[in-house]
């Protein structure tokens, strides 16, 4: 269907740009019959958005069913050319994939636009913060759906992870030669719960702060660092000087913590987690795509090692 | 029964992805296990059928000559993601319609909220504190937990199950990933959301969390049962039990792990550090659980106290 | 019910007796009762009236058992122009009673009356004469002006004590202009005294019906234009306190009824 | 693209996914839907309320405008309105030819003519500047030269301008005119449309005055709004816009939004529930009154209702009645606990009677023995302060002096004489350093002294009960204090047997053992009547049940004769403050003086009612109490004594110092709800819906032990708060004065803590409700006191029996005279057992024993509640001419004038059958501003009052006698009243014998 369309608007193209060329009166040097041609080929160019400059310059490609076209779909396409232009057949499969890795991604992209709108709203200091989470509960349009988003985002985003994980680890995604994107897994894993556990803190409510309150409580047990942990004292550790001082800006969670969890979890966390993603999926393209559903191989099969 | 008790539980807004944490890892394990088996059972016949080992496709995907090896990423697989986010979207927005977020009382450093629980994707570290000194529970356990996920691919020398669902290439790897994810991890989350109480009290689901329970519970070192005295004879005794465990356990892990011929191959193709390694992560898996038996059946605190350290 | 068959009647009566009245006594009004006044004026078919030909009346004495205590007489002296004014000096007149019968007992129907009843607007008269009340008893309507005279020489003051309508205290000189008072509310034996003449002491009650009497000097009193039915009538002494009972009448019926005091 | 040879589909290529991307993209559409109504319809709830509210109120307006035009109608119909109208439009009428004279040259003439002349005035003006600006700029003096002789050109120009006539006629004239002229006529111009239309303003000026009288005429006389008043309410709904009515706070960034659904709040109209479909959110304030001095814009709703006033979400979310809200709004009972977040400083607060009653009951039911609560029992923390203060003075002192010494010295040895003459300066300085702090230390002791007789414990001395108690009586008391003494403030401990009879030994055996006077037995009859008509009864009351007579602040003393030893009630009654030495060591009671007052009665007098108070028992009898004796018990009994805190109130042997046992209190009601012990009934609580502060507070107050239920614990861990059997009323009150004992969230400015005079009244009220100066006077509006209720004062000849009400006391005396008054209420030093103003009065004004600090306190107490400064200098009072002096007399003496007849003589037989004082006391008691007013109106000043209205009647400016006057008074022209003022404050005691004498007795 869309191809013989193409073929249509091509032939109407072609005659309309002969149009103007009739011969008319002219008065003042202008020729009304031209400019009446001139305006039609520009309606008619209308009628046919893809075949003007403007489309053509942003959609560099044919949306047709040719090979060429779906190919160069992909590939001409700054967001899509994450992907390959082909993968294995076997490779949508849901069943296999369970689409984990991608959702993440996407909870990610959602979690970052209803961040950033947050941020509009949100002042990191213990007068206002709490005040600010009742003030998008009551005030901003849209703003209580607005948290909500984040916050069961952020949630969902944990599950996601970890089943992505689950999964890759059950397909054996992680054999060679896929091992060191498997540590860039681990570390966007530790990357998403930090995420999640920054943003805790930030209504400044009784939940977020005994969560952390908890949390960074055993960073005073850190051997060394911590002035509650093993040599801590040996160390010289102290309160005021240890590894949770470190964390929270304080020896207790106050507004400096909340400033450090703000500035964590809006810009340096995210910043952090894009980075290792990029890597994530370059190294996803380059280790050969997606890893399966590969052949499966046989026991007998296995060569043995070459040291 | 307190089905009043149950419902503020399992209503409370933050608990909610517990419940879906407690659907889900079922249902995909259940998945997961459903496309492996599938899997063994074409890698028995490819392997009693030489013949067909040659001209098979090797998936349980269905494959005819004449079908392309691939596919187009437009629009195979971009329909399915576009899919994906919709669904993804629609239901963010039911549960952010329907469900507030929650936001309790302005932060208070004099109240101690009882239960104070850490987020709930903590929460087994925060249960392991029961069981643990801090340093170990939050420091060290996070660490190895972390340095041995990624440890995995590097000390797992089995060539198979690359890239496909399989139970049976991959026995020993599947099972300690269990018993590390679901049980040490997801259970240790479901109890401490819905299990712990007021005082991090044991509550069986139905009771009634009560903030004046009290529990009759002496925990008591390792050497105060056995009832040595001296703190430099019960730090080396303390030393020599742990060392024990140590070397018991490796010697069980070593057993365990020669104890299939497939097993065995595979572990000629490991290096001593890999194995090592393995072997110190294993351990350390198995030391938590040992640790909790300890504590709930005999109620031992500490089994080795040090002057700096108690483990 | 054969009474129900009535009341469109009665309301035309009540309807055009309320607008003669209107006619007739549209003169001043008391300033300071003006408002309920006004305010009850507004719904005239409201009132109920009472046929005359089928009106009961109640009659009745008022009986003291025992010896009327003997009144100490009045020292007067702290205003020879009253003093002048008795041959002796007057007794303290609180319990009246002669042959076992009770003077000024207010008598009234306590409760078993149904609707509003128009009030009257004839003026009743307390005047000041002798540095004594005159009279000692005396009852008016809801609305009904109470008209006080002073016809001593001497100056008094007007000092109602009541409980639940408005306390007022004015002076009034020898021979002044009377001073006019409606009482909004119903209120049984208020006390109204003179503080300059500590002595001085006369009850007003106030009713919200027209259907009361205080007993004369043989104890007798009588209460008429009652619609049928069964009341409760009680009589009130300053002194003695009170005494009721029921009695239920006809149409057109006469009862007579007997209440008695005990002296001590 | 190949198609697949073999007859099977490739599923992956083939299958189309249209079918769920149809689905749930139908699904998401839903959800936004769902999302966008659950934003502007769901979540929004005032908007529903809002229309339902326009169409309610309009309805009921609609139904009342009708009736405001009746009433309207009927006021415009009134005689008087119907003057003030016919004034009106004859006024309007005089002024308006002339007006419109003005109106027509204004507009027609002198204003068109301005305007044409600004116009070509302001064209060459401008040319004119702007080249006085080159002059200014030009830097040769020849330009500048050139530059003024083109102004001046200019100016010299004529200019062609056509004007209209100044009279308005319409006239139009074309002249040429010269710059100069133009300015003048310009001038000119705006001169007389100035004057003209001050005339025209002053032509309006009468008709505008009594258009004035007229509304306001008409606004006193209506009874709620007007008609067009009405219309316009009905407009505004008309007009109604549905949006958020909100409050902001500027100063505190404080949001309250309540009136986005509590629409009718502030209405002019009093809305009642079923003026709008019973929808009791829609009705106005229940107190105007408040809001005028609480005005909602400055104050907001949520400072004094709590709830979250920013929340509009729901009705639970805005009275943030959930359990993650800490402020929730009151509930309606408890609503004057948000007066005491502000109010914290006083014992009483206008118009918030809970509250006060709850502070009261904190007050005199002792509560603070136990609890500390800031603010009560002050006197001790102020007594701990000032002493600390001497101390730090006094060490400030000393150093002071060690230095003079040291440099004295220093400058004796000193060679140079530069050096050594500062050393002197500096021990100059030190020397007067020293003299400033040796005042500063006297001030302080003088406020110790007051101080220390100020501070006691609120119960009895329990140092005395050998010399005042009957033995037995003692455990049969601790027993139970309610069923011997219904309704006594002592609590009940739920003490065991032994524990009673332990504590009865201790308490006992460390008694002071000392000797009383032994006293004859008085009249019991006449005893009985004293008790009666004295003023007892203000704070005492006396009978059971039903038959109970007077007030609640003391003791029930109806089986005061089954506890007392006779001669030490003597002793009591004759003068509280009376103790028992101790023989051994001389010691008396460490702490205070009792807050009974002294009656001041004769010793037979004493002794008729200490006779009859020993008539006052049962007989009910008492078992042996030998165990008292025991030394063993009474040891052990001073751990019980200590366990239950019984020093906290009284004043025992060996335990002067203890502390409170009870929790602090002054920040009960924002103690986190998880700090409150609810024990083993947390869960039953949120269950039924009383986990909060106010369930907590009334089930304890209802029941002390109430959180001990289920509970196994030893008898000594059990609570230990003991129970005052509360009424249902009394507990409201309480748990209101509790609920609002808060560490408010308000910003400081918000609090109520005058530093001017109302700081007087805040602090006078403590000792007026310490003393309970409310039993016998009614001090503020619509306060009934204790005497009011009991039967002998029903009697109309009692009324005037009862002691003064005290409402403008501050307008009234004088505040010299009131100090004097309250130390000796005598007024004599002599005559002491009579009052000293009204001595007619059965009542005794008794002799407290006040401090210094607190007649001070109590003077600016009266003086500040009637705005009266402490100062006071008595008016220059014109003096009486010789006619002046025989006319008043004469009006004194009229027959028509009744003064002599009720106010003492100073004649003593007279005097008993007075109801008023003697004008002799009025020149150094009474303000003479006061004394003009009372005669003119009493009943205004004092409702109730004996004193007769009506004495005066106006005739122009003045005040004239309204009965007969002596024929003297013919050509007297001025104020009857001042005069009579005047001689009365002149009034010597001969000129009143003479005025006795001549009187018409």
């Amino acid at each position: 269907m869309a191809e013989k369309t193409t073929k249509k608007t091509g032939q109407e193209a072609g005659t309309n740009g002969t149009a103007g060329n009739g011969n008319g009166k002219r008065l003042l040097g202008i020729d009304p019959e031209a400019i009446k041609a001139k305006a039609i080929e520009d309606l008619e160019a209308i009628k046919q958005p893809t075949k003007t400059d403007l489309y053509k310059s942003i959609f560099r490609v044919k949306h047709d069913e040719t090979p060429r076209s779906r190919t160069l779909g992909v590939l001409s396409n700054v967001f899509l050319h994450l992907h390959p232009a082909k993968i294995n057949r076997d490779a949508v499969a849901y069943n296999y994939t369970w689409g984990m890795g991608g959702i993440s991604f996407y909870l990610f992209w959602v979690l970052t636009w209803t961040g950033v709108l947050l941020m509009f709203y949100y002042h990191p200091t213990k007068v206002q913060a709490f005040r600010d989470i009742l003030y998008l509960e009551h005030d901003v349009p849209f703003g209580k759906l607005l948290r909500n988003m984040h916050r069961w985002g952020a949630h969902a985003m944990v599950l996601t992870v970890w089943l992505h994980m689950y999964r890759v680890f059950l397909t054996g995604s992680y054999k060679k030669p896929r091992q060191f994107n498997w540590m860039v897994g681990v570390i966007l894993l530790v990357l998403t719960l930090l995420l999640s556990f920054t943003g805790y803190l930030l209504p400044d409510d009784q939940l977020g702060f005994w969560a952390v309150t908890v949390g960074t409580n055993m960073a005073r047990a850190t051997p060394m660092l911590g002035h509650e942990g093993p040599f801590g004292l040996m160390f010289g550790m102290t309160a005021y000087n240890d590894v949770r001082f470190a964390l929270l800006g304080g020896s207790i969670v106050d507004s400096n913590a909340l400033l450090r969890a703000y500035i964590w979890h809006c810009v340096a966390i995210p910043g952090f987690a894009a980075t290792f993603m990029i890597v994530h999926f370059w190294r996803v393209r380059k280790d050969g795509g997606i890893s399966g559903p590969a052949p499966m191989m046989l026991e007998k099969e296995i060569k043995p090692l070459r040291r | 029964m307190d089905w009043h008790q149950l419902w503020t539980i399992l209503s409370l807004p933050d608990n909610v992805p517990i419940i879906g944490l407690m659907i889900v890892i079922p249902f995909y394990t259940w998945y997961a296990f459903r496309q492996a088996f599938a899997n063994d059972r074409l890698i028995e016949q490819l392997e009693a059928d030489p013949e067909m080992a040659k001209t098979h496709h090797r998936k349980t995907q269905p494959f005819l000559k004449g079908w392309a090896r691939e596919v187009h990423v437009w629009p195979y697989l971009l329909r399915i993601e576009f899919l994906a986010a919709i669904i993804v979207t629609a239901i963010l927005m039911v549960w952010s319609i329907t469900l507030d977020a929650p936001l309790e009382e302005p932060a208070n450093p004099t109240l101690t909220m009882n239960p104070s629980k850490a987020p709930w994707y903590f929460l087994g570290l925060q249960e392991m504190l029961v069981y643990f000194d801090p340093w170990i529970a939050g420091v060290v356990m996070p660490t190895l937990i972390i340095v041995g996920l990624i440890a995995i691919p590097y000390i797992d020398t089995n060539p198979l199950g690359n890239g496909y669902y399989t139970y049976k290439q991959r026995r020993f790897a599947i099972w300690t990933y269990l018993s590390g994810f679901i049980i040490l991890w997801c259970v240790m989350v479901v109890i401490g959301t819905l299990i712990r109480g007021p005082g991090w009290m044991w509550f069986w689901p139905g009771q009634t969390w009560d903030h004046n329970k009290l529990v009759f519970e002496v925990n008591r070192d390792l050497h105060e049962i056995i009832g040595i005295t001296d703190p430099l004879i019960y730090g080396i005794f303390g030393f020599l039990v742990v060392a024990g465990f140590v070397v018991l356990t490796g010697f069980a892990v070593h057993k365990l792990l020669t104890m299939t011929e497939f097993n065995r191959k595979i572990l000629d193709r490991m290096t001593l550090l890999q194995y090592l390694t393995m072997q110190l992560l294993l351990i350390t898996m198995v030391g938590l659980p040992a640790k909790m038996a300890a504590r709930l059946l005999f109620r031992i605190k500490y089994v080795w106290v040090t002057p700096w350290f108690n483990v | 019910m054969r009474i129900w068959k009535t009341v469109p009647g009665w309301m035309m009566v009540g309807l055009m007796s309320f607008a003669l009245a209107c006619g007739g006594g549209g003169g001043e009004k008391g300033g300071d009762a003006a408002e309920p006044a006004g305010g009850e004026a507004a719904g005239s078919a409201d009132f109920v009236t009472v046929d005359p030909a089928k009106a009961a009346t109640v009659t009745g004495k008022i009986k003291l058992n025992g010896e009327a205590p003997a009144m100490p007489a009045i020292n007067m002296s702290a205003e020879p122009d009253c003093k002048g004014l008795h041959q002796s000096a007057p007794p303290a007149e609180v319990v009246v009673a002669s042959n076992g019968m009770l003077q000024n007992a207010f008598v009234w129907v306590k409760s078993g009356l149904n609707g509003k009843f128009q009030p009257s607007t004839t003026a009743v008269h307390l005047d000041q004469k002798g540095c004594i009340y005159q009279p000692h008893v005396l009852a008016v309507q809801v609305g009904q002006p109470l008209s006080i005279t002073n016809s001593d020489p001497t100056t008094h003051n007007v000092h109602p004590l009541p409980t639940t309508n408005r306390e007022w205290n004015k002076s009034q000189t020898g021979g002044g202009a009377p001073i006019d008072y409606q009482f909004p509310r119903q209120e049984i034996m208020i006390p109204v005294k003179c503080n300059i003449h500590p002595w001085m002491r006369s009850y007003v009650s106030v009713v919200d019906h027209p259907f009361f009497a205080v007993s004369s000097a043989d104890g007798s009193f009588t209460i008429k234009g009652l619609p049928a039915g069964t009341y409760t009538i009680e009589a009130v002494h300053e002194k003695l306190g009170s005494q009721e009972t029921s009695v239920t009448v006809g149409d057109a019926e006469s009862k007579d009824i007997e209440l008695t005091f005990s002296a001590s | 693209m190949p198609k697949p040879a073999a007859p099977d589909i490739d599923p992956v290529v083939t299958k189309s996914l249209s079918v769920p991307l149809l689905v749930s993209t139908l699904i998401l559409t839903l959800t936004l839907v769902w999302g966008i109504y659950d934003e502007v319809y769901a979540m929004r709830p005032w908007k529903r309320f809002q229309a339902d509210f326009v169409e309610l109120y309009s309805s009921h307006l609609a139904k009342l405008k009708p009736e405001q035009a009746a009433k309207e109608k009927a006021v415009k119909e009134s005689a008087e309105y119907q003057d003030l109208q016919q004034q009106l439009e004859a006024a309007e009428a005089e002024a308006r030819q002339r007006m419109e004279e003005i109106d027509k040259v204004v507009n027609r003439g002198v204003t068109p003519r301005l305007l044409t002349a600004r116009q070509t005035f302001q064209v060459i003006k401008s040319e004119v500047d702007a080249l006085t600006y080159q002059i200014e700029v030009a830097s040769s003096d020849s330009a500048k030269q050139s530059l003024r002789d083109d102004i001046a050109a200019i100016k010299d120009r004529d200019v062609e301008i056509t004007l209209v006539a100044e009279d308005g006629s319409g006239e139009i004239t074309t002249a040429p005119m010269k710059f100069a002229v133009l300015e003048a006529e310009y001038l000119r111009l705006q001169n007389k449309r100035v004057e003209m239309q001050a005339e025209r303003a002053k032509l309006l000026e009468s008709a505008g005055q009594i258009r004035a009288k007229r509304d306001a005429y008409q606004a006193n006389q209506l009874a709620g709004l007007n008609e067009q008043q009405v219309d316009g309410l009905i407009a505004k709904m008309d007009n109604f816009g549905v949006d958020i009515k909100q409050i902001h706070l500027n100063d505190s960034d404080w949001v309250d939004r309540c009136e986005s659904c509590h629409l009718g709040i502030r209405e002019p109209v009093e809305i009642k529930a079923e003026d709008v479909g019973g929808r009791a959110e829609f009705i106005s304030h229940p107190s105007p009154d408040l809001l005028k001095i609480h005005n909602p814009d400055e104050f907001g709703c949520s400072t004094c209702h709590n709830g979250n006033g920013r929340a509009t979400r729901s009705a639970v979310k805005g009275h943030g009645r959930h359990k993650f809200w800490l402020w929730p709004m009151w509930q309606k009972e408890n609503v004057q606990a948000g007066c005491q977040q502000c109010h914290a400083r006083e014992v009483i607060t206008e118009q918030a009677n809970v509250l006060n009653k709850g502070r009261t009951l904190f007050l005199n039911k002792g509560c603070w023995g136990c609890h500390r609560f800031e603010g009560f029992d002050k006197e001790s923390d102020d007594l701990a302060q000032v002493q600390q203060h001497m101390s730090i003075i006094a060490d400030q002192k000393s150093a002071n002096e060690k230095e003079r010494r040291e440099s004295i010295a220093a400058g004796d040895t000193e060679q140079d004489t530069d050096k050594a003459d500062a050393l002197y300066k500096r021990a100059e300085l030190l020397t007067l350093r020293s003299a400033k702090l040796d005042a500063e230390y006297d001030a302080l002791v003088v406020d110790e002294v007051s101080l220390v007789q100020e501070a006691r414990k609120f119960g009895p001395n329990l140092k005395e009960i050998k010399v005042k108690l009957r033995k037995e009586w003692v455990p049969v008391w601790l027993k139970n204090p309610h069923d011997f003494r219904p309704g006594t403030k002592m609590p009940e401990f739920r003490l065991l047997d032994d524990e009673i009879q332990k504590i009865s030994a201790y308490l006992w055996q460390n008694a002071i053992d000392g000797k009383l006077q032994a006293h004859p037995q008085g009249d019991a009859a006449k005893g009985e009547e004293l008790f009666g008509t004295r003023g007892c009864l203000g704070c005492h009351s006396m009978g059971e049940g039903d038959d109970t007579q007077g007030g609640t602040f003391s003791a029930n003393l109806t089986r005061v004769g089954e506890k007392s030893n006779y001669d030490y009630l003597v002793r009591w009654i004759n003068n509280p403050a009376d103790v028992t030495p101790d023989p051994e060591t001389g010691e008396t009671a460490s702490h205070g003086i009792p807050v009974m007052p002294s009656l001041r009665l004769s010793m037979p007098e004493v002794r008729d009612v200490a006779s009859y108070l020993m008539t006052k028992k049962t007989d009910a009898p008492y078992a042996a109490a030998d165990f008292m004796d025991d030394p063993q018990m009474a040891k052990e009994g001073l751990t019980l004594i200590r366990h239950y805190g019984c020093a906290g109130c009284h004043e025992i042997r060996g335990l002067e110092e203890e502390g409170r046992i009870g929790t602090e209190l002054t920040l009960e009601g924002s103690k986190p709800v998880e700090r409150l012990d609810f024990a083993l009934l947390g869960h039953e609580a949120e269950a039924e819906g009383w986990y909060n502060h106010k369930g907590f507070f009334e089930r304890k107050l209802k029941d002390p032990a109430f959180y001990d239920q289920g509970k196994v614990k030893a008898h000594l861990e059990q609570l230990r708060m003991p129970n005052f059997h509360l009424s249902d009323d009394d507990i409201t009150a309480l748990t209101t004065f509790l609920l609002g004992a808060v560490d408010t969230t308000l910003p400081e400015h918000y609090r109520y803590q005058p530093e001017d005079d109302r700081r007087f009244v805040q602090e006078g009220w403590w000792i007026v409700r310490r003393y309970n100066c409310v039993g016998c006077h009614q001090i503020s509006f619509g306060g009934r006191t204790s005497l009011m209720g009991v039967p002998l004062y029903q009697d109309p000849d009692w009324k005037e029996q009862l002691p003064p009400q005290l409402y403008t006391q501050g307008a009234r005396v004088q505040p010299d005279w009131l100090l004097g008054f309250l130390e000796n209420p005598a007024l004599s030093e002599t005559d002491i057992h009579r009052n000293g103003i009204r001595t007619y009065l059965h009542a005794r004004m008794p002799t407290f024993n006040f401090s210094e600090r607190q007649i001070l306190k109590l003077s600016q107490f009266f003086m500040a509640r009637s705005s009266q400064s402490m100062t006071y200098v008595a008016p220059d009072m014109e003096p009486l001419t010789a006619t002046e002096q025989q006319l008043a007399r004469q009006l004194f003496q009229s027959r028509a004038a009744p003064c002599l007849k009720c106010h003492m003589t100073g004649n003593p037989a007279r005097d008993l059958r007075a109801t008023a004082p003697n004008f002799l006391t009025a020149s150094s008691r009474l303000k003479a501003d006061w004394t003009y007013r009372w005669m003119l109106e009493p009943a205004k000043i004092a409702p109730g009052t004996a004193m007769p209205s009506e004495l005066f009647r106006q005739d122009g400016d003045r005040w004239v006698f309204s009965g007969p006057l002596p024929a003297s008074f013919s050509g007297y022209e001025k104020d009857h009243a001042d005069l009579l003022v005047r001689y009365m404050f002149q009034l010597t005691p001969a000129e009143l014998s003479r005025l006795v004498a001549g009187g018409v007795q």
